[in-house]
Formats: structure tokens, C-alpha cells, sequence
């Protein structure tokens, strides 16, 4: 299940030509947003700012990286896991709302209801992130089912991990979209654990995406190196293409978290070899070698980037501690509405 | 308030004649009076097709919902007339097309999703509670589920364990949703109009028994407000709250009682979340006595709600404990003398009443 | 979908020579059982001593017939859904309490608590039939984890209508029964239609098992004409024996029901002309065909073998007649086990 | 009554010493007293690895159960101890693992399964409520479904909506379930012990904020029979029946109103089905008042029962409505603020006390 070393050396040369020195330039500082924002959300679990669970999207940046590049937020959807922070930032959502969130304040991305499993975003047609493990599937799939209702052209993305693959949920949407043609993208970011599951314990097959696809006449995708934002872009390209054209597509990325499942997590299912090994893949440091390479960044560039990332989430973790609490007349407010 | 929102009469001056009259379907029969004939499942039919008129938002989707024609016909014509792409036939899939309405509901649509019966939506329960139910509250006001779930609730004819769930008082306990229990055509076409014009998702529940039931009501719109009930027989003896079929079954026990000279005042909250306990609590105030009639299960059922608001709301009013005549606590059996047993029939209502007026 | 014409066609020289007379006589007197039972309990059903559904099996008792001959009743189990009067009589029940219980009665096969769609025999490890299209399927797989566990080399069949197939339980079941190797079989007995839906409608796959076994890594077989007894025989012979090496097994039998899908269908989503093509294969008439062609039946002998059944069944529907009620103090039995 | 049969008291003589002691495990800590202390999580682990090692039947699977030593750590060393064979990891799949234990307990096993917590139930529900609670009675008494059902119920530390529902109110609504709901280390591994030894399915509801709960229980083998309730405090002005969590909360609220002179009797049920009504009411008769607090919604809550049968039985004896504490109707926030309102907290159990008691 591992990333796969076999991976065909996809020609990066040409995919970075591809996407231009801009666009790679404000990718990299996104996914360096969301590598910095969760690092820092960490730091403030661990000095109690932040309580419950925190699942942090490290490691595993490029996936969703390569994918909401080509998503128009407003026009397309995304739905995804408690793990909801990267989409969150990659369309854009301000630090400040996300990290008051994560403190549970008033001026929080849902008002400090929902706390760390539950961004949103509806200008951005995020329909967020969820804590029952693939209860977002089918709400992705009716996403899609609007934009086909409504003719829009937009798709929809769900993302799920590999231990959501087992579930009902994951079959019946599959099913649905196929039959009725939805524009529909199923993206598994198969990090190679459930928790302190490894997936080959829990998925009777190896690559799911391929493996599962025929059952549902649906078209697959691997992407073999999810740790590498050119092959998840490339793929992530044609995907939505494919998709806009009014077919469901089911797509695995074999990816890898650094972090524990939540902060809670010793990890002892996993050797320090294995983590090791997957943090040399680093994707964030490899887009920052490919831009000096293409001499589209310089060290000095790098460090200035860093340095605004910085800032931006220590005045997002400002933000957040200052705000104030929700005011208690919260408690009822939006059980149901108007 | 206009003619359209008094209820009228139960019984219809006549009845609809199935050989030349349709008993399904949108249309009524537009009757001298200037009101129509309908059965239940015409009133029901009546206001999907009425508002899918007005809001393209609306679809339906489920199980047999269009080219069968709905398996209990409540959803007869609505395919010829809306197309495929308004109604739309699932696998069987409950989990699924749940979720799936929910993510549409979330994105502007408005489904109305049905479960060939309730029974079927326990398949789906984790999508209607952690996803439907929380969704609003969850997302700081920021998303809203406009979802109508509808089917037959309830103990159909001689289906047994699991084809006879009534779940009024499961899908109450949790906050997010609204629980809908018609018992006439008349309630059942206001309210739906109601539940496809807010936000929030509905459980409407049906009553298969019950769907051929008629009635005369108005021809044009109206609608009926969640939260208020109705006083379906007016007595001063003892209050009895009623719900959806459980409704006809204490009509006819009052009937029965008012020979012992026993008037029983029938009050149906109509929907059980949010529900109308000052007018309950108004009508048990006036005769001091109140028995419950549901097809729930006693324990934790709509009759353990409402007699525990009333032993605190009405603690002084009260001259004898809230009864309580519910589907016994068995699930229910085929042979017909126990699911006789087992239903909250007229006999089992005029012995609790009997017994709250000390008789 | 259909029963396919261009099925290979077997040997059923070689298939009925394998069987034998005896054997082979005695499945058609079951087969020919369940048929005239089923017809009985329909007319009592007109005559209102039934109500609630009654689903009949008639036109499939070729599938259930070849497979129960490989069973043991007790040592292997067995499951279905609320289309579960054929397997209790392959197992050998006796059509007395199953009328009985039809009709609602204390000598009913479940004491008149279930009615048609719940008939069950402990004893032959039946477990039954099942009202919640999709809920049996992890129900045989707990039972085919029971033979593993107590290592009894005993299997689980599970048959599930070609509608269930798109119930999240089925793809939670197979993915469970192929990574723990359970001796499960899976029979998707495929009618072509759920209630009045065609399975092409349902479904987004056309050969089931073919489509979908390899989704699980499971082996898959497809019963071509599951109208033919000799088929449904062979193909189960093989998939029984692979199944006590310790492996799952997804089977897709192409069937059709002669009835509607419950007595109160009217059936108007299929042609006269479909039926009745189907009805040319009645696999009960092409058994007959096939014994007297072996010359181990004439048509004197099938005549007294109806005879001899049909005098069973209605000694069945006399002995249902004039059973009690159950008595009142039954109501509150058996909620809670001792 | 033995030792083992009474409770022994809430607080231990001393605490374990997390560096040398083991806090979970099936293992407890010999004191010289002759009994043994044990955490909640102790006192779980060391029933089901007793009765594992009495009876071959019990397996035990769920989510990270064996490998990871259970999310919580309540089957700590049982994989090590019984083999991959009887302790098994499962996928995320709850209605098919729920399911299969239905089947295994249909043919002769015991099996034990973990919800991750309670919250996951909800994707099985139709296995529990379809199959696990009616297959006794749908089959006539042919089939029973030995299951113990276990896992967190409740609010966990600020994990908001989706994850923190207490379910006692819904699952007791089904005839055919059992409900346990223990609140200190002894009530938990005698309830489990009793579970295990019996034929029909159980949610065994346990509660992560007391895993860590310690008790000073006895070393011998003992069970605590199902409908039979516990007093963990006695008191004569008011009667406070708490559950799981709530009765530590209860207990708080108890010393805070001694203060005022308020003497609270709070009665445990253990079980919430079967119900010990006849403690409870015997309480009532002698405080002449009573209060629920749960976590569940109030809404046909554990209260609501509570309520519907005092008010029947003890009529004449509530000199003041039976209050309900429990968990505010809204799913549960984040925000630490909102979060402290929405539970059951002392705070609130204080003011519906003295209300009760017209103070
Ligand atoms: C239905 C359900 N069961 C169990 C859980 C507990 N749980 C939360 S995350 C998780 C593992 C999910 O793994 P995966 O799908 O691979 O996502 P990842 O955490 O690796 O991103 C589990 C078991 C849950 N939230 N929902
Ligand atoms: C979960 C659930 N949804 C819906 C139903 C209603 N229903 C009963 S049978 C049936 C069709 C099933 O078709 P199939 O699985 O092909 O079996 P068949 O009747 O053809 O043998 C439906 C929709 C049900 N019983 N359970
Ligand atoms: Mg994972
Ligand atoms: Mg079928």
C-alpha cells in the first residue's frame, strides 16, 4: 500500500513548466500556510488553548494541494473528514477565523460550535469536515447531485481516508453517482492508516482505487506518490476534467500523515524507520527545491516567504486568544433555522 | 382566519367513487360547495405536486417513488408531470440517498426523500441524526438542511417485527429535527406545504392505514403552522392526546365512553416536535384528567414527554396520573389476536380513561 | 441482465449422471414442494387466512435446490431475506408448521410471532428470513465466523436479491468475510428486479459477482441460467467445496420470479411476453423433462408424485386451519431470552 | 448478602501509582485490606478477561481493540493474553461488525463488541433495533442473541456534536435491549460479569471522563443483577436518581446543598432497562421529592420515564413536580462556555433541587 517507489518518474520538469512559476509560487505558500497553521494549532493543544480532538493534515499537504488548484470555489464543492483544515486554507478561509475556531471563540469559522472537526465554508461551497468516518461521502455525492440538477458545470470532491473505505456509505455513493452519471470525485487519501490500523487490515485489496472502480463502472486513478504535489496536480488535472464532463471518478492517493492520527497518538503501530523514511519525501521542502531548481525562488526568497507564513498565524493565534467567548445565549441559537 | 385554516369536518358529505373518481394522484373531486374530495394520499400528492409548481428546488427521491408510481401510490403522476430528472427512483439505499439529500439541502435543493416506511429510515438513522439533525447548529447557522423525509409510520396490516416501527418519539429526543404526524388530508396537506417552504429537516410521518381516509377540503392554498395542534372532539371529562392513527381510534373510544356518559375532549398535536403542550396543557386544565395515545413504545414515548410536562406544568390541575395507552412492549407479532394486543385499540383506551376518571 | 441465452451449455448429461436418480428424484419432490405450497399459501391468501406480504419464490427453486443438496443441515448455515419459504423446506421442515405459521397460528413455526417473511430452524441452522432488504447479509457472515471460529468446517450461505446488492451491509460484509477468509458464500439470487425496479436501474455493474468480487479479492461465479437446476447444482458443488478450503465465495445466479413481488403487485414495469418467456423455462417442468428422459420417471410416476404432495400441502393448510390461536399470555414471551 | 454484594464506598483508601501501579489492564492492585484497587478501566478489563477465561464462547471485536489495546485502553492486554483469534480488530464498519456478532451469538457464541464509542452506534442501529433486539421474539424463543454491545457513552472532553451523545434514552425505548449504565469501577465489572452470563444483547453504556474512576472492589468473583439500583448517597429531603457520569455530579451537588441543609438521597438505577422503579419510589415516598439528571436529552429522556411512572405510582407522595436535569436541547458545542451549560452540571442540579424543594 506503501507509496510507491516504482512510481513511473512522472516528468516534473514538464508539469512545473505546465503550471508556471505563479501559480507554483502561491501553491507552495498555501501549503506552507497549512503546514504552519497546523504546526502552530499543535503548539497550542499541547498549552491547552485547544481541547478534544485535533487531527493534523501534515505530510499530506500536496494532495489536497494538487486538487483545490483546480477547483472554482462557489462552483464546485468539497466535503471531507475531521481531518479539515488543509481544504479549509487552500480555499483561502483567513487563519483568524480558523484558529479562533480551533479556541472555540464567537469570532470562530462556526461561531466556536463546532470546534477542529468542522470547518465550513459556504461562499466556498466547503461543505466541511466531519466526525463520523464516511458520513461525508453520500453529503459529497448530493453536492454533486445539485450541480448536476442545476446544470452549474461545477463538480464535487470528497475526500475520505482508507479507513472510510470499508464503510456502507462509501458503496452506496459510489453506486449512486455511477448510475446517474454524477460529477462526482472520490478521492481516498489513503495515508496507510486508520488510526493505528494499518489499511491493509482493514481493505481486502491493495490499490483500492484500481481494485474497486470496475465495481461501480467507474473510471480510477492512483496516484502513487501523494507525497509529491506535481503527480497529485497532474492527475488531479484530468481528474476534474474527466469529471466535468459529467462522470464520477474514484481516485487513490497513497499519502502519509507525520503526525498521530490525533495529538493523542504514541504511533507505536508504525516503526520510526517508516517515518523517517516518508519525511525525506517531504512535500513542502520538495515544491521548495523544484522552485530554487527552476530558479523561480531563492533561498533568501524561501526565507522571506516562511517568515509572512509566520506572521499570519501568529496573528491568527493573537486573534483567537483575544476574541471573546461565545456569548451564552449561543447555546440555542441556530438549533434550527429561520 | 380564512375558511382554508378552520378544520373541517372529518366526514365527508359523501365518499369518492374509485371506479369514475381517482383516490390517488394529485387532483381532488371539486365538489358543489367549493371545497374537494380527497383521500390522504391525494392531500399528500396534492402539495408536493403544488409546491414542486412553485420551487424547482424541490425533488423526490426514493424507492419506487416514480415509475411504480410510489409503492403505496402517494406519489401517483407526479413522474409524467415533473420527469425523471424531479423524480428519481433509487437503489435501495436509505444510508445513501439520505446523505445524499442532505448534501443537496445543503446546497440549495429541497428534497423530499421517502422511506417505503419508517421502518427502513433505522438504516439510514446515523445520516439523519449526525449529519440532518446537527447540521445547522453544528455550522454556526452557517448551513440548513431543507429536507423532508416522508413514509408510512407505524404498524402496517399484519407485517410484523420489523415492518412496524412507529418513531415519533425516537426522532423527537433529538433537537434539529421536526416530527410531523398528520392524521387527517386536511392537516397532512397544510403541513406538508409548511414543511416545503422552512429550513429544517422534517420527519413527516405518515400512516399506511389511514391513506385511504377522506375528507372535504378547501381548493386553495393554505398552510398549517408546526407547533399547533387541534382539537379533533371537544369534551370537559378527560383530555386525550392523540397521535396520527391513534387519533381515530380514541374518536371512536370517546364515542364508546359518551355512552357512559364519559366526554372525551381528543386533542391532536399534529406534530409531535415542536409540540403544542399549552394546548394540551389548556385542555387538561379544564377537565383534570389527560390519557396519551400513541403506536410508540410506552418507555421513553411521546406519552412519558407529555405526562412529565404535564406532572410539572399542570401539578395542581392533574386529579389522577397522566394515562398512557401506547404499543405494548413487545415488537409486534403476526398473529392477529396479538397485534390486536398490541396496538393501543379503542378497548385498551376506554379502560385507561375509565380509569383515570376513577370509573 | 436476463438469464443469458448464449449460457455455455452445459453438460447436463454428464451433470445428471453425476446426480443420480435417487438424488435427483428427491430434489425435484422438493422442488415440486415448494412449488405447490407457495401456490397454496396463495390462495389462502385471496381466501384472507394469510395477510401482511407473502413474497413467493416461485420460478427460483432451481438456485435454492442446488445448493441446499450440498449443505448439512446443522453443521452449515444458512440465511435469506423475507423470500424464505423454499429454504426451509429444502431443509427438510415440515410444511405443517410453515403453513401454520402462515396463518398466524401457536403451532406456527415461530409460534405465529413472525409470519412469512420469518420462518427459522435452529436445528438446521437456518437463520432465517429477514424483513430489512440487506440486513442478513452480516448475519451469515457472523455465522460463517462461527464455523471458523469453532473450526467446524461448516460454511454460511447467504442469499441476498439482486436489489440488496446496493445496501452498504453487503460491501461491509464481503470486505469483512475476504480479510478474515470466513467460509462464506454469497448467492445474489438476481430476479432481474427489486420490487418494480430493474436491476439495471439499481445496479451500476451488470454481472454482479463478476464486477464486484475482485473489489473484495474474492472469487466470483455466475449461474448463466439459474433456471436450470443442473447448473445451479454444479456451479454450487464447486462453490461449496472452495468454500470449506476456508475461503469467501460471491455467486450471482440469474433467475426470475414468476410471481409478483408480493401478492399485491400488479407488475406492470415487465411485458407478458418477458414472463412468459420465462415461464418456458420453468425449471421445475425441465427437471421433470430431464428425469423422464433418463427413464427414471414416467409421467405416471410425476403424476403420483404431485399427487403425493400436493396431498402434503393440504394436509398442511388443514392441520394450519385447525390450529389455535396462540393464547393471549404469549404476547409478552420471549421479548427477552432466559 | 456476601462482602462482594455490597458496595463498598466510592473513595479508595489511596490512589495507584500510575509509575508503579498498572491503571489499566485486567490486572488490580492486592491491598491488605484483601481487596483489590482497581480503575474503571481495570474493573472492565479484568471482567471480560475473567469470564473469557471461564467461557471459550466470548470474543471480543471492534476498532483498534486488540493491536492498539483499545482507543481507551480498556482492553489492554487482552490480545496478548487471548491471541488474534478472540480479540480482533475490525475495519471501520460498525453495522457489518454489529451484524456479524448477531449471526456468531445466533450460533452459539458470546460475542463482546466495542463501539469506538456510543456516537458509532448509530451507523448499526439497524442491526441493533432490526435484528439484535427482536430476534428472540421473532423467532419465538428459537434464537437468542447473547451480545454485550460496550463502549464510551456520553460527552467526551469537548468533542462536540458529533461525538457526544449519551444514548440510554434510545436504546431503552426497544423492548429486547438491556441497558446498563455503570458508574463507579465495581458496579461495572459486576453489571459485566452479569452480562456475560446471560442470553440477550446488552449496550453496555461506559463513560471516558470516569475511566480513570478508582474503587477499592473485591477480589472474589461477583455479579450485580440487572434492575437493581443502588443508593450512592442517602438523604431525606429530596430524591436524586442520577446516571453514569451524573451521579459523581450528583454527589458534588449533594455536598453543596448539605450546606443549605438539603440532604439528598441519590439513587443509581445501574441499569436503565430493567428499571428499578420500586427503589426509586420507595425513595420518593419517603422524600416526598425527586429529581433526574442524565445526559440524555430531555425530550422522551431516561427523565421523561421517570417522571411518566412516578407521577402514576407516587401520586399522592410528590409534594413537588419530578425536575429533569440533562443535557440542554442542542447538540453539543465546542466552545468551553456552552459546552459546561449544555451538561448536566452541579450548578444546574442545585437550582432544580431547590427548586423541588420550593427553596
Ligand atoms: C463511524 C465511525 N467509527 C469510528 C470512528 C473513530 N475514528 C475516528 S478517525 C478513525 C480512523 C479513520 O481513518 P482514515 O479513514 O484512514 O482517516 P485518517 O484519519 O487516516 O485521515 C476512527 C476509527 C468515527 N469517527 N466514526
Ligand atoms: C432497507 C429496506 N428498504 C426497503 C425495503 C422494502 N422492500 C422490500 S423487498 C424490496 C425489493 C428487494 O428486491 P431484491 O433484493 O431484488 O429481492 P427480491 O424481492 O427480488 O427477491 C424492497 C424495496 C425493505 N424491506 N428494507
Ligand atoms: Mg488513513
Ligand atoms: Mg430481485
Amino acid at each position: 500500500m506503501a507509496v510507491s517507489s516504482t512510481a513511473p518518474t512522472i516528468d516534473r520538469v514538464a508539469i512545473r513548466a505546465q503550471m508556471g512559476k505563479e501559480r507554483l509560487l502561491r501553491i507552495y505558500q498555501q501549503m506552507l500556510l497549512v503546514r504552519r497553521f497546523e504546526e502552530r494549532a499543535a503548539i497550542q493543544y499541547q498549552a491547552r488553548k485547544i481541547l478534544g480532538f485535533l487531527h493534523l493534515y501534515i505530510g499530506q499537504e500536496a494532495v489536497a494541494g494538487g486538487f483545490y488548484d483546480h477547483l472554482e470555489g462557489g462552483k464546485d464543492y468539497s466535503v471531507t473528514s475531521y481531518r479539515c483544515h488543509a481544504q479549509a486554507l487552500f480555499l483561502g478561509l483567513d487563519p483568524k477565523e480558523l484558529m479562533a475556531e480551533l479556541f472555540g471563540k464567537i469570532t470562530g469559522n462556526v461561531r466556536g460550535k463546532g470546534g477542529s472537526m468542522h470547518f465550513f465554508s459556504k461562499e466556498k461551497g466547503y461543505l466541511g469536515g466531519h466526525g463520523i468516518v464516511g458520513g461525508q461521502i453520500p453529503v459529497g455525492t448530493g453536492a454533486a447531485f445539485t450541480a448536476k440538477y442545476r446544470k452549474t458545470g461545477g463538480v464535487s470532491v470528497t475526500f475520505l481516508g482508507d479507513g472510510a473505505v470499508p464503510q456502507g456509505t462509501f458503496h452506496e455513493s459510489l453506486n449512486m453517482a455511477s448510475l446517474w452519471n454524477l460529477p462526482a470525485i472520490y478521492v481516498i487519501e489513503n495515508n496507510m492508516y486508520g488510526m493505528g490500523t494499518a489499511c491493509t487490515r482493514a481493505v481486502a485489496v491493495q490499490d483500492m482505487a484500481v481494485a474497486k472502480a470496475p465495481g461501480y463502472n467507474m473510471k480510477a486513478w492512483t496516484i502513487r506518490d501523494g507525497l509529491d504535489l506535481f503527480e497529485c496536480w497532474a492527475v488531479a488535472k484530468e481528474v476534474v476534467a474527466y469529471a466535468r464532463t459529467g462522470k464520477p471518478a474514484l481516485v487513490e492517493a497513497k499519502t502519509y500523515r507525520y503526525r498521530g492520527h490525533s495529538v493523542s497518538d504514541a504511533g507505536q503501530y508504525r516503526s520510526k524507520e517508516e517515518l523517517e523514511r516518508y519525511q525525506q519525501l517531504d512535500p513542502i521542502e520538495r515544491v521548495k527545491k523544484d522552485l530554487i531548481e527552476a530558479g523561480w525562488l531563492t533561498d533568501a526568497g524561501a526565507e522571506q516567504i516562511d517568515e509572512q507564513v509566520q506572521t499570519r498565524v501568529r496573528e491568527a493565534v493573537q486573534f483567537a486568544d483575544e476574541s471573546p467567548e461565545p456569548p451564552l445565549d449561543e447555546l440555542f441559537k441556530d438549533v434550527y433555522a429561520k | 382566519m380564512t375558511a382554508a385554516t378552520v378544520s373541517p369536518p372529518l366526514k365527508p358529505s359523501r365518499n369518492l367513487d374509485p371506479k369514475t373518481e381517482p383516490i390517488n394522484g394529485p387532483k381532488g373531486v371539486l365538489l358543489s360547495n367549493g371545497r374537494q374530495l380527497v383521500s390522504m394520499r391525494i392531500a399528500i400528492c396534492q402539495a408536493l405536486c403544488e409546491e414542486m409548481q412553485r420551487d424547482d428546488a424541490i425533488f423526490i427521491m426514493g424507492e419506487e417513488v416514480a415509475q411504480y408510481q410510489g409503492a403505496y401510490k402517494v406519489t401517483k403522476g407526479l413522474l409524467d408531470q415533473f420527469g425523471p430528472e424531479r423524480v428519481i427512483d433509487t437503489p435501495i439505499t436509505e444510508s445513501g440517498f439520505t446523505g445524499l439529500a442532505v448534501g443537496a439541502a445543503m446546497t440549495g435543493l429541497r428534497p423530499v426523500i421517502e422511506y417505503m416506511s419508517w421502518n427502513f429510515s433505522l438504516v439510514a438513522f446515523d445520516q439523519i441524526i449526525s449529519n440532518a439533525s446537527k447540521m445547522s447548529y453544528m455550522t454556526g447557522g452557517m448551513f440548513s438542511v431543507p429536507l423532508v423525509m416522508r413514509g408510512p409510520n407505524g404498524a402496517g396490516p399484519r407485517v410484523s417485527s420489523q415492518h412496524s416501527h412507529a418513531v415519533e418519539a425516537l426522532f423527537s429526543h433529538f433537537p434539529g429535527l421536526i416530527v410531523v404526524s398528520p392524521s387527517t388530508p386536511y392537516d397532512a396537506k397544510g403541513l406538508m406545504k409548511t414543511a416545503l417552504r422552512q429550513n429544517n429537516p422534517v420527519c413527516f410521518l405518515e400512516n399506511e392505514m389511514i391513506y385511504g381516509l377522506e375528507q372535504e377540503i378547501p381548493v386553495e392554498d393554505y398552510q398549517i403552522p408546526f407547533g399547533k395542534g387541534d382539537i379533533k372532539r371537544a369534551g370537559g371529562d378527560c383530555t386525550v392526546v392523540a397521535v396520527s392513527r391513534s387519533v381515530h381510534w380514541s374518536l371512536e373510544a370517546a364515542e364508546q365512553l359518551a355512552k357512559d356518559g364519559i366526554e372525551c375532549e381528543v386533542v391532536d398535536p399534529r406534530t409531535v416536535k415542536p409540540l403544542d403542550i399549552d394546548l394540551i396543557a389548556a385542555s387538561v386544565r379544564k377537565t383534570n384528567r389527560c390519557v396519551v395515545v400513541e403506536e410508540c413504545y410506552q418507555t421513553g414515548g411521546v406519552g412519558a414527554e407529555i405526562a412529565a410536562r404535564l406532572q410539572d406544568i399542570c401539578f395542581d390541575d392533574l386529579d389522577a396520573p397522566v394515562g398512557r395507552v401506547t404499543t405494548t412492549e413487545n415488537p409486534m407479532p403476526y398473529a392477529a389476536n396479538l397485534e390486536n394486543e398490541t396496538l393501543p385499540k379503542p378497548h385498551r383506551i376506554v379502560a385507561a380513561v375509565k380509569k383515570a376518571c376513577y370509573r
